[in-house]
């Protein structure tokens, strides 16, 4: 059982980051939080994608350095998730980017950025 | 040497184009509209070139950077991908041509980023549909929604706020889908759908329940851009609030290519046993599906205001396509691909009625439509009431055969319930088209005749006229000549 | 979200299958084939890059569009019209 | 962030700063293959160190180091130098991207591609340096009008 709680402590985080992002998303009022909640959302699927390119016992970073042999696989970490991730946290950013621009569109035609006063205003 | 590298060069005429019009745009910002006409025309006969050289020889799998997969990433390009990009990459050519005009109207400093957004759009599109690899395909699903994010997001008052929600919605849907791909590599260590759908089909892999939660997520995900009948709250304001030439862009392809993701990922990820054998979930979906033809059909009848109601009615005709692949039979799944076709004709030919009548008339609101429109664009209205008929899916028109090879699949399926959706969706559709054809030409003579007799004839510009009276003629032509469409299509069901 | 939560699968722990012995239909798991061939096939010690630059270049070239994309948007909507205000 | 800073301590100091993350930005880029980082890290480091530039020093010594509109020519250039690399090992014989066809002579495959691999991430490298400074100029520039 210990084995079977050792093996799984990453997925709980991810899980809990991925509660905690969702909750800003859905009971936040105020947009730029909703942004935030995203930000969070998204932190979770990363940290899910490295923590499986884990392995146990010593192991050595992605790069090759000379004294370790690189045929012996368990040596090394599987930077296959690792290079995955880079990508998913430029979308992100460039997702970020585009979420404050909208935002500040918004503010500038309603001077709020309240969810219930926009809705109101926009009736 | 051409004919090999066409899925290659497809995604590679947007990226050219989308890089020419800012480079233009520094000193000269009028030559976006023609630069994005030029590019979307090239990728249409690119994508019409690789469709007809498939046809004699057969699919092809274009591997990037020289490594065969599962180490480097493909495009695959067989028949299904066929026939998608080239629906996709015609119905955007016919729609940029439309915009010349209206880009005046609605966004006038904007041109330049505008249609360089465009492309990137049509690149994330063409991309999602070719990749042969998951995650490869978020990236290009990225692509797509940040520029359809950008381009709803232009138009009235409230657009951003219906681009922001749009954002919220279908970012969380494309973490959700990538999510999945994490658990999928976790169990299958590789990332190319071929691949893994090998290694899926052996039994002690795919009891794990990490598959079965991979393939919920993924199916959620999508989903979300599918519109399907839960996660479709985005749509309605994001069409209605953006501008014609965006919504025109938008409708018939966005949704079509993610439930073409769904059809890839139930059909050939994980093959029609495996996804009944976890759970009923093509089940589920076609109920979703139903569920979201009746909503979107009634709602449409309530609204007032033309882009709405396409806007509700497009989420209704998703849900045909996405019931027609629950169906997993041949005719359902030709049913499904042969209203993908028509529907994305039908709705651009439709917006672009509606921005032909948002650029004369200033407004698309039904309850203000009068008899004068017949005088006043007769082109326009022609157009609109051959798309509204072949959507309610009448006889000759191309809208009834895909309708018809649906309910074939239901009877096949001997699930009545779907067919008994289809036959009611069908009425609702009449109800809310037939009340604008009403309006328009069966306007009784109590209105003084004076006013509308003496309203001249000055129809939209001609070059708005013609993509709009092209997809009408095109709707007719695809009625009579789908016995060769529907042939195509069923040899192409990987059963 | 109790869905996401309930929908932990049980996949064993992070050293299972996918790192050690071959897939199972036999195609070389890609996470060892790139460990062992990377310095191989490209000179280079930092394997991650070499999967960025070289195996998996498309992805990259997506990510710089994303990007690109990214930066177009800010000015779509931003900015008024180019020329007139500065 | 439009006008300038009061105290000229905060503008000195910047401009003394600039240089050195500039370098330690290329640095980052070139060094991909020894050292962890690349085109993304590298890229948003340069656009750090101009962003430094602007937020101390306001419009119109910003306007000095980077013009506005030259952001999105930048911009253009590095997307296409990772492009045209891709179309020229496309025409020179491979698929699109397959560095080991690329023309430059007197090289073994590994480490044509090891070349390849540089050029994209100093493409990469330039075209995120100035997509975050042209991000960061349209917001700026965003507050006045939406």
């Amino acid at each position: 059982m210990v084995d079977f709680f050792l093996g799984h402590y990453a997925y709980w985080f991810t899980i809990i980051l991925m509660c905690v992002g969702l909750y800003g998303i859905l009971f936040k009022k105020n947009l730029i939080k909703k942004t935030i909640g995203l930000a969070i959302f998204q932190a979770s699927v990363v940290l899910y994608f490295v923590s499986i390119a884990s392995k146990w016992g010593d192991v050595a970073v992605t790069v090759k350095d000379y004294n370790i042999p690189v045929e012996d696989v368990s040596n090394y970490l599987n930077p296959l998730p690792h290079t995955l991730m880079l990508t998913a946290i430029v979308v992100g950013v460039a997702t970020l980017g585009v979420a404050f621009t909208l935002l500040i569109a918004i503010y500038n035609r309603y001077e709020t950025l309240d969810e219930q006063e926009l809705i109101d205003k926009m009736k | 040497m051409i004919e090999s590298h066409i899925p290659a060069l497809i995604a590679l005429t947007f990226v050219v184009f989308a890089l020419l019009i800012p480079a233009f745009g520094v000193w000269r910002t009028e030559y976006s509209q023609p630069l994005s006409v030029i590019g979307s025309g090239l990728a249409a006969v690119f994508s019409l070139v690789g469709f007809l050289n498939y046809l004699n020889e057969g699919s092809l799998r274009y591997f990037f950077g020289g490594w065969e997969p599962p180490i480097g990433i493909e495009f695959v390009y067989d028949g299904m991908s066929a026939f998608f990009v080239l629906v996709i990459n015609t119905v955007a050519f016919l729609v940029l041509i439309h915009s010349r005009q209206i880009s005046k109207m609605e966004f006038p400093g904007k041109e330049m980023p505008y249609y360089s957004l465009a492309m990137l759009m049509l690149l994330g599109f063409n991309g999602m549909i070719l990749t042969g690899d998951l995650f490869n395909l978020y990236v290009f699903l990225e692509i797509s929604s940040l520029s359809s994010y950008a381009l709803i997001s232009i138009g009235d008052r409230q657009a951003p706020f219906a681009a922001f929600r749009y954002l919220i919605i279908g970012t969380v849907g494309g973490t959700l889908y990538l999510l999945g791909v994490g658990f999928l590599y976790t169990v299958t260590g590789t990332l190319n759908i071929i691949d893994m759908s090998a290694m899926l089909q052996l039994s002690e892999i795919f009891d794990n329940s990490a598959v079965f939660a991979a393939l919920i997520l993924m199916i959620v995900g999508i989903g979300v851009k599918a519109a399907l009948f839960p996660m479709h709250g985005w749509l309605p304001d994001a069409y209605t609030y953006a501008s014609s030439t965006s919504t025109a862009l938008i409708a018939p392809i966005g949704t079509k290519v993610a439930a073409y993701i769904l059809f890839r990922i139930i059909f050939w990820l994980f093959s029609i046993d495996i996804t009944d054998a976890i759970a009923p979930v093509s089940y589920i979906v076609g109920i979703l599906a139903c569920i979201g033809i009746l909503y979107g059909s009634i709602m449409a009848i309530a609204q007032s205001e033309m882009k709405r109601m396409l806007a509700y009615s497009s989420i209704s005709q998703i849900g045909y396509i996405i019931m027609g692949l629950s169906l997993a039979n041949p005719l359902g799944f030709a049913g499904a691909l042969l209203h993908v076709l028509n529907h994305a004709v039908m709705k651009a030919c439709l917006f672009l009625v509606s921005g032909n009548l948002r650029m004369k008339e200033g407004h698309s609101d039904i309850s203000r439509f009068d008899d004068s429109y017949r005088k006043k664009y007769p082109w326009t209205m022609a157009s609109f009431s051959v798309a509204a008929i072949s959507m309610v899916g009448l006889p000759p028109l191309a809208g009834f055969f895909s309708k018809w090879y649906l309910a074939l699949g239901t009877i096949d399926n001997e699930n009545w319930l779907f067919l008994a959706v289809i036959l009611i969706s069908s009425l609702l559709n009449a109800v809310y088209f037939f009340r604008i054809l009403e309006k328009v030409y069966m306007m009784n003579p109590k209105k003084d005749q004076k006013e509308a007799a003496e309203a001249k004839k000055n129809e939209a510009p001609a070059s708005m006229l013609i993509p709009t009276s092209v997809l009408a003629i095109a709707l007719i032509v695809i009625g009579f000549a789908n016995a060769a469409i529907v042939g195509f299509l069923f040899n192409i069901f990987p059963v | 979200m109790i869905y996401a939560a309930s929908g932990l699968p049980y996949r064993g722990d992070p050293d299972n299958r996918m790192h050690h012995e071959e897939s199972i239909t036999g195609t070389p798991v890609i996470g060892n084939y790139f460990i062992q061939n990377a310095y191989r096939d490209a000179a280079t010690p930092n394997m991650v890059t070499v999967i960025l630059g070289d195996y998996r270049s498309i992805d990259t070239f997506g990510e710089q569009i994303v990007i690109f994309t990214a930066g177009l948007i800010t000015l779509l909507i931003l900015r008024r019209t180019k020329r007139r205000e500065d | 962030m439009k006008r300038q800073f009061k105290s000229p301590i905060v503008l000195l100091g910047s401009r003394l700063l600039t240089p050195y993350i500039m370098v330690f930005g290329w640095y980052v880029i070139i060094h991909g293959h020894y050292s962890p980082g690349g085109g993304f890290q590298g890229g948003a480091l340069l656009a750090a160190s101009i962003l430094l530039i602007r937020v101390a020093g306001g419009k119109q010594i910003a306007k000095l180091q980077i013009q506005e509109f030259a952001t999105t020519p930048l911009a253009i250039i590095g997307v296409l130098i990772y492009f045209l690399t891709g179309l020229v090992a496309m025409i020179a014989g491979g698929y699109f991207l397959d560095y080991g066809q690329l023309p430059i002579p007197g090289m073994d495959p590994a480490y044509l591609r090891y070349t390849g691999i540089l050029i994209i991430e100093v493409g990469i490298g330039l075209a995120v340096m100035a997509i975050l400074v042209m991000i960061y100029d349209n917001l700026v520039r965003g507050e006045d009008y939406g």
